[in-house]
């Protein structure tokens, strides 16, 4: 550390956050020094983005208290934060499409001259400089909608820049990165960190945080898990931390008898989202598909479920060759898919859970032309209680309820329709921990039960938990296979970075 | 990962461009030149006259209901706001007390008339802020309300202007400009400049673009749109005001059905009902298309039942071919 | 009233004749007020137009303002730029279109207006006004409702669309006359039936639940008249029951017929269109016309329906 | 900061505020007029309000499924004037079905549109608007149209008979009011059409064909006309062009105030049964007081405002937005 101050320039002291039905953050501290790149690393659900919001004024706290350059403070909203100096760049972005990129950057505080006029110059000119400093190519007139989702991270991250920023939080900003602008952006923080800036930088990626940070903090299950300092220490003690315990491979539930193969992809190719990819999944086996986001994963099981028309390969169930053109046609042949936006995707909020969970089978739950209630809520009850969903009742709207349980509706929406192929999409996002091993386990026991799964994850620790085989994607493309007993977490890590060599399952 | 920029447009390639961006321009342009060729009357000066002044008065409306829709909000009571209005300015210039002013009487009138379209405005505005109720149901019933509050004043008869002062303003002209056009080219150019140019017109576009984002960046999101009711109310006070010189009279039953009108040519204009999405070169030329179509169907004596059939028709082709046009990559999911 | 025309016409008239010379037809613009709202409209333009056709002469340009004012203006504007030799307009509105034809007057077409007349102050720019003579009409209603009722009863009044200058027209003759003639005759109320048979049997309903004893009832037209007699017929309350109208359509002289409808005002939109055609062309061919031509709108009652023929609308 | 909640019974109260409001306006005008309450006026009001009532029933179909249908009123037009044109020309039996298909087109057309191309629903539905009148008026040539022998056609029953003292309307409207409560509330299909209107992405992962499901709303809200203007043509035994005028806006009206919001999703067949008779009672209400008809426009003002606002209020837990 450069600075001689010892006053950090943030801390915050026993925040706690619920809301309902989750306590989402648990008396947790964290501090930040100027010049100090600070990591706060956890799992999806472990606390990471509320704790963000509340440094940023987006949400207020509970209880505990807040402190910057050594006072205490209520932060209201995310203007105060911004005055105080905390700048907050969005995962999510947060910019109005049909507005210039120098408009984004200045939303709220566009220069202004007489009668109200935008100062186009000057917000040009201070905006050009700023992108010039991050080393885009764009100009600062550019609308924002006609940019790469990269550039528009970029214009996220030039916001930042605009104030005279104390702390810096940095919310996943490499997920949508090319290597270059990563080394752009590095350089960056390592600008803002001379300056004296403190950086709160929040990553999954384990390379990034020991090239970056000079502290970790580790959160789990909303609670602090501890604070280590990076050169200290290694990967290793840092996975322990954040999921409580080593891999251990051999306390999960046992595959039952692999049997045949169920559904199989040959060449299958829907450019430029994946090309040329084969896999085989079998009765009673769970495959993982590891790879980071946009490695083109979600794609192919959305082509398994008929949302997408694939522009090369085959499908086969069973051994035969099939046409899927829409999730009827899916659900028919007994493929079925839990999304990766449970909210968006998976569940109609406003709906109670029993329809909710009874929807895709709604039209054959019939005595007569009426639905049947009493045959709905026994499929309910039936898998309520197989899947453990904690709700009062069934007529709870779903949007009342935890993650991990809305979840379990969802899985349970696809169980009740004994599919042949379960194909989960990022199965635990932002579910807690507790929860998360339950669903773990509950993809082993229905491989167990012959379901032929396919797991779709980000997470290392989930893939290695749950699959017999990884099939590793990069680029849209499948690098490599491997059955679990061969794995290791460096082979992985390698093949989902495009290093391993392109070895096809 | 793709960039956007690497596409270097020729020189010639840039009003197609523009065009592309602008496909009501392209639509005006066919239909002008049909027109011209397709009738003796159609390309003459005189004639472009007339169809300004006859535009303005959607034309004012739909400036307004610009900035409204890229909030992503709607204002379906302007009809009754217009009548209103118009009611007012041509009945305080009767009033007593402003017997002695002579001419002068009309300025207090018109005064009135255009409070009284900020004052529903800022009623309309202020209503979905505190609210959080639907534009759409909140100027409904506004709608309704406001045009009996005209029938409530108007007593159900027409009021009428004694001063022919008031409707000779309407014939003037300050070149080969009618002033009635005039005076929308004006507020035309104020309203794109207020929107291209200005903090208020610019943060319009992250409040319907991305409201959460607005807020967060501190915009008072609430009286930002208060605001652009209260301009939309002017704007639809100004087109009664302007429509009452043209009559020397108002009628309480002046602007039904134009919130339709005007949203027809707002959204031919290219403006999103979802917001944050539009401009006022497209809304120009969604009023003129109206304008020139309807001008031109006259000119060409087409039934007035086949024009409802016509216009019904564009107004949903124009939505199928924006949609074909401006299908950005929705990655090709089939939902 | 009778203000004769001025010489500034009568040259406007001949300036547009002499132009018209040139050409070999004369060409008239007619912009009508809301065709297809009733069949009246609808008639009244077939008639006009073939009335027309029938006349070598004569070109016509036909125009409908569908009720908005704002487009009315809009088409006088069109007209006056197509230089049109004599437009017609049956005005939307009788004080609002008053300077739209003011600019037709100082441009020099001769303007002659039809069916309902323009308001005072804008008769010194028409040629000639062809019409029925709406408040004639009202105080004929009125003359017959006293004499159905023997100058004594309750009664109520369907009026037509608010607003329109042939609705307050109407009312109001109706109104002044029934006053004068029998004071006796109590109107218990007055509500609109917007010109539309289905409203009018609401507004109907309305007062067939507030007023228990109803002897009479003046529509604005039979539209609204028969609308008001089928909510009667419903309620069962139409025996000795009065229902007077105005402009007898088919479906309220066969009302008429049957007896269930005592009478009405004979209006035919024939003649109507037929006499502003006549009264354009006589304008144009320089002849000295009145200003005010109303036609014969007779009253029409169970007892003389005979001489009619039944509406055709 | 969104759980500040109303205190308890707060909610309960709000969410029925139509309710409330409903039976308060009944109080006040049975206190303001003898009459309002009376046997002969409570059976005119609903006899007079079927006709709207019956179209928002389809309405609400559209509105729950997610969509708008602003074409209602000119597809009333089309629908009468067709039926009572066709009456005298190929008889009733004959009429009925060719104008109940031509209608279900017009419903179809929208359907397609909306469903299937994904257009927004406002607009192709005041495109609609305005082509389908002209469509009218191009049929009819703009003539009002007329059954001659009103007394001895048995059409006359829709609009003008009763069965067992019941007006034939009140028994159309409250019959198909209870079938498609039954359809939304107890079938499949209704259950698909809150899904598609709450959530449509996720209502297609479910396996849900929400093309067809919107369609299928449209059809609905075509049929609803459909029915409407057999009882309006039935009533009138004759039917201008441009009858439906504006009754879009009023059927919307009755929909807004039965609470179903606008977003889709939710809402139900009951409530708006509800909206249509509070505005059907005020509009009645007002008159019986006296009132010039044009009062009930204002007092509707006030009552959509107040009820939906207190709707959101009692979902929101809050009374006031929290945007600043």
């Amino acid at each position: 550390m450069t600075e001689t101050t010892t006053q950090p320039a943030l801390r915050l002291q026993d925040i706690v956050k619920t809301f309902p039905g989750v306590r989402a953050l648990d008396g947790v501290s964290f501090e930040v020094m100027p010049g100090e790149v600070h990591a706060l690393l956890g799992e999806n659900g472990a606390g990471k983005s509320t704790l963000m919001k509340v440094l940023a004024g987006m949400y207020q706290p509970d209880e505990g208290l807040i402190f910057i350059g050594g006072g205490q403070v209520r932060v209201a909203n995310p203007m105060e934060a911004k005055a105080q100096g905390i700048v907050l760049i969005h995962q999510e972005l947060s910019l109005a499409p049909e507005m210039s990129a120098a408009e984004n950057i200045y939303l709220g505080e566009l220069p202004c001259k007489s009668f109200g006029r935008v100062d186009w110059k000057a917000l040009y000119a201070r905006s050009n400089a700023i992108l010039e400093r991050l080393r885009c190519r764009f100009r600062a007139d550019a609308l924002v909608a006609d940019l790469s989702i990269a550039n528009q991270q970029m214009v996220e991250i030039a916001r930042a820049l605009t104030v005279d920023a104390r702390v810096v939080i940095f919310d996943e900003p490499t997920a949508s990165l090319t290597d270059a602008e990563k080394v752009v952006l590095f350089d960056i923080i390592t600008d803002l960190k001379a300056q004296g800036v403190g950086i709160v930088y929040i990553s999954h990626r384990m390379d990034e945080i020991f090239t970056l940070s000079d502290r970790i903090t580790v959160l789990r299950d909303g609670a602090y898990r501890g604070t280590l300092t990076t050169a200290e220490t290694d990967e290793d003690a840092v996975t322990r931390l954040m999921i409580g315990r080593s891999l251990d491979l051999s306390q999960r539930v046992a595959a039952g008898e692999v049997g045949e193969v169920v559904l199989e992809a040959r060449g299958l190719s829907c450019a430029p989202l994946y090309e040329d990819v084969s896999f085989q999944v079998r009765a009673g086996e769970v495959v993982g598909f590891y790879g980071l986001v946009g490695a083109g994963r979600t794609e192919i099981a959305e082509t398994l479920f008929g949302l997408r028309t694939p522009n090369a390969g085959t499908i086969l169930i069973d051994g035969k060759e099939v046409t899927i053109g829409s999730p009827q046609d899916a659900i028919r042949l007994g493929i079925s898919l839990v999304p990766e936006n449970r909210k968006e995707q998976g569940l109609v909020l406003g709906m109670n859970c029993r329809d909710n969970m009874t929807l895709p089978q709604v039209g054959d739950l019939t005595t007569g032309p009426f639905v049947s209630g009493g045959a709905e809520v026994s499929i309910f009850d039936q898998y309520r209680d197989r899947l453990a969903i904690k709700t009062p009742s069934w007529r709870q709207p779903v949007g009342f309820l935890s993650g991990g349980n809305q979840q379990k509706i969802v899985i349970g929406k696809w169980l009740s329709m004994q599919p042949r192929v379960l194909i989960v999409d990022e199965p635990t996002r932002g579910i807690d921990v507790g929860s998360k091993s339950e669903i773990h386990n509950l993809i082993r026991q229905l491989a167990g039960q012959g379901y032929a799964v396919i797991v779709i994850s980000s997470e290392m620790p989930e893939v290695l938990h749950v699959a017999d085989r990884i099939v590793a994607m990069y680029h849209g493309r499948v690098m490599r296979s491997f059955n679990a007993g061969e794995v290791t977490e460096d082979s992985l890590v390698q093949a989902i970075s495009g290093i391993g060599n392109g070895k096809a399952a | 990962m793709s960039t956007t920029n690497a596409t270097t447009p020729g020189p010639a390639a840039a009003p197609l461009r523009w065009l592309m961006r602008n496909p009501i321009w392209g639509f005006v342009l066919i239909i002008f030149v049909f027109f011209s060729l397709a009738t003796d009357h159609f390309f003459d000066i005189r004639n472009f006259q007339n169809i300004m002044v006859q535009t303005s008065t959607i034309g004012l409306i739909a400036l307004g209901m610009t900035l409204v829709m890229i909030n992503g909000n709607i204002d379906l009571s302007v009809g009754a706001t217009l009548a209103l209005a118009a009611a007012f300015a041509v009945d305080v210039q009767s009033w007593a007390m402003f017997a002695t002013w002579g001419n002068w009487q009309i300025f207090p009138a018109v005064c009135a008339a255009l409070l009284v379209g900020i004052a529903l405005g800022a009623l309309n505005g202020f209503i979905v802020w505190k609210t959080g109720v639907d534009a759409f149901i909140v100027t409904l019933g506004a709608m309704l309300g406001i045009r009996g509050l005209v029938f409530v004043y108007t007593g159900e008869s027409s009021f009428y202007a004694m001063n022919f002062a008031y409707s000779d303003f309407s014939a003037l002209s300050i070149g080969p400009l009618p002033v009635l056009a005039l005076i929308f080219l004006a507020c035309t150019l104020a309203v794109h400049l207020l929107l291209s140019r200005t903090v208020h017109g610019r943060n319009a576009y992250a409040v319907g673009g991305n409201r959460e984002a607005a807020i967060n960046a501190g915009i008072r999101v609430g009286p930002h749109m208060m605001v652009n009711f209260m301009i939309i109310g002017f704007l639809a006070a100004l087109s009664g005001v302007l429509l009452s010189t043209q009559m020397g009279a108002a009628t309480p039953n002046l602007g039904r059905d134009y919130e339709l009108w005007v949203i027809t040519a707002v959204v031919l204009g290219g403006t999103k009902l979802t917001g944050g999405k539009g401009d006022i070169i497209g809304t120009f030329g969604g009023v003129l298309a109206i304008g020139i179509l309807r001008n031109g169907m006259n000119l060409m004596q087409v039934p007035a039942f086949y024009v409802y059939v016509i216009l019904g028709s564009i107004l949903i082709a124009v939505l199928f071919l924006d949609k074909q046009f401006n299908r950005r990559t929705q990655g090709g999911l089939r939902l | 009233m009778s203000r004769r025309i001025t010489s500034l016409l009568a040259t406007s008239a001949a300036i547009a004749l002499a132009g018209a010379a040139n050409a070999d037809t004369v060409r008239i613009g007619i912009t009508q007020n809301n065709v297809g709202i009733d069949s009246y409209q609808t008639t009244y333009e077939r008639a006009f137009i073939e009335a027309a056709d029938a006349n070598d002469d004569v070109e016509v340009i036909v125009l409908d303002a569908g009720g908005d004012v704002a487009r009315q203006i809009s088409q006088m504007q069109d007209l006056i730029q197509q230089q049109v030799d004599a437009i017609i307009i049956w005005p939307t509105d009788g004080q609002a279109l008053v300077p739209a034809v003011r600019n037709a007057h100082r441009a020099g077409i001769p303007v002659v207006v039809t069916n309902s007349n323009i308001a005072e102050a804008g008769l010194e720019f028409i040629a000639a006004f062809s019409g029925p003579n709406n408040i004639q009409q009202g105080i004929y209603s009125a003359e017959m409702m006293c004499e159905a009722l023997d100058g004594e009863g309750q009664i109520v009044q369907v009026t037509g669309m608010p607003g329109y200058t042939t609705a307050i027209e109407r009312q109001q003759g109706f109104d002044d006359r029934l006053a004068e003639l029998c004071p006796d005759v109590v109107q218990l109320d007055i509500q609109p039936g917007d010109w539309n048979r289905e409203r009018a049997q609401r507004t109907m309903e309305t007062f067939l639940t507030r007023f228990d004893n109803i002897d009479g009832v003046y529509s604005g037209d039979d539209n609204m008249g028969v609308g008001a007699l089928n909510a009667a017929i419903d309620a069962g309350r139409a025996e000795g029951m009065v229902f007077i109208g105005a402009t007898n359509f088919a479906v309220g002289y066969d009302a008429m017929a049957r007896g269930e409808y005592w009478g009405s005002v004979y209006q035919s939109p024939v003649d109507d269109a037929r006499a502003a055609l006549q009264t354009a062309l006589d304008v144009l061919a320089g002849e000295d016309v009145p200003l005010l031509n109303y036609f014969d709108t007779p009253k029409i009652t169970q007892d003389n329906m005979d001489e009619f023929d039944r509406p055709v609308f | 900061m969104l759980l500040t909640r109303l205190k308890a019974g707060g909610p309960a109260i709000a969410k029925q505020g139509i309710l409330v409001a409903f039976i308060l306006f009944m109080i006040v005008f049975s206190l303001a007029s003898d009459r309002f309450l009376s046997m002969d006026n409570v059976m005119s009001v609903l006899r007079q309000s079927a006709i709207i009532g019956v179209m928002a029933l389809g309405v609400t179909v559209v509105v729950i499924g997610g969509n708008l249908d602003l074409s209602v009123g000119s597809m009333l037009s089309f629908a009468t004037v067709l039926v009572v044109d066709l009456h005298d020309k190929i008889g009733p039996e004959m009429a009925i079905p060719v104008m109940v298909f031509a209608t279900l087109c017009l419903g179809a057309i929208n359907g397609f549109l909306i469903g299937f191309l994904r257009l927004n629903s406002l607009i192709v539905t005041l495109g609609m608007l305005s082509a389908i009148q002209g469509l009218v008026l191009i049929y009819s040539g703009g003539q009002n149209v007329d059954i001659v022998d009103q007394s001895g056609t048995w059409f006359r029953f829709f609009g003008r008979g009763a069965i067992l003292g019941i007006a034939t309307p009140i028994i159309i409207f409250a019959l198909l009011a209870l079938i498609i409560h039954v359809v939304m509330s107890m079938t499949p299909f209704g259950r698909k059409v809150y899904a598609v209107g709450g959530n449509p992405t996720a209502s297609v992962f479910s396996g849900i064909p929400r093309s067809r499901v919107v369609f299928a709303t449209y059809l609905i809200s075509a049929l609803c006309v459909a029915v409407a203007a057999i009882i309006l043509g039935s009533r009138v035994m004759g039917s201008q062009n441009n009858v439906g005028q504006g009754y879009e806006l009023q059927v919307l009206a009755a929909v807004i105030l039965g609470g179903t919001s606008l977003l889709g999703g939710s809402g139900s067949i009951i409530r708006t049964v509800l909206g249509v008779l509070m505005l059907a009672f005020i509009q009645n209400g007002l008159i019986l007081m006296g009132q010039p008809y044009y009062t009930q426009w204002l007092v509707t003002w006030a009552v959509i405002i107040i009820a939906v606002w207190l709707d959101v209020a009692a979902k929101r837990g809050r009374l006031f937005s929290p945007i600043a």
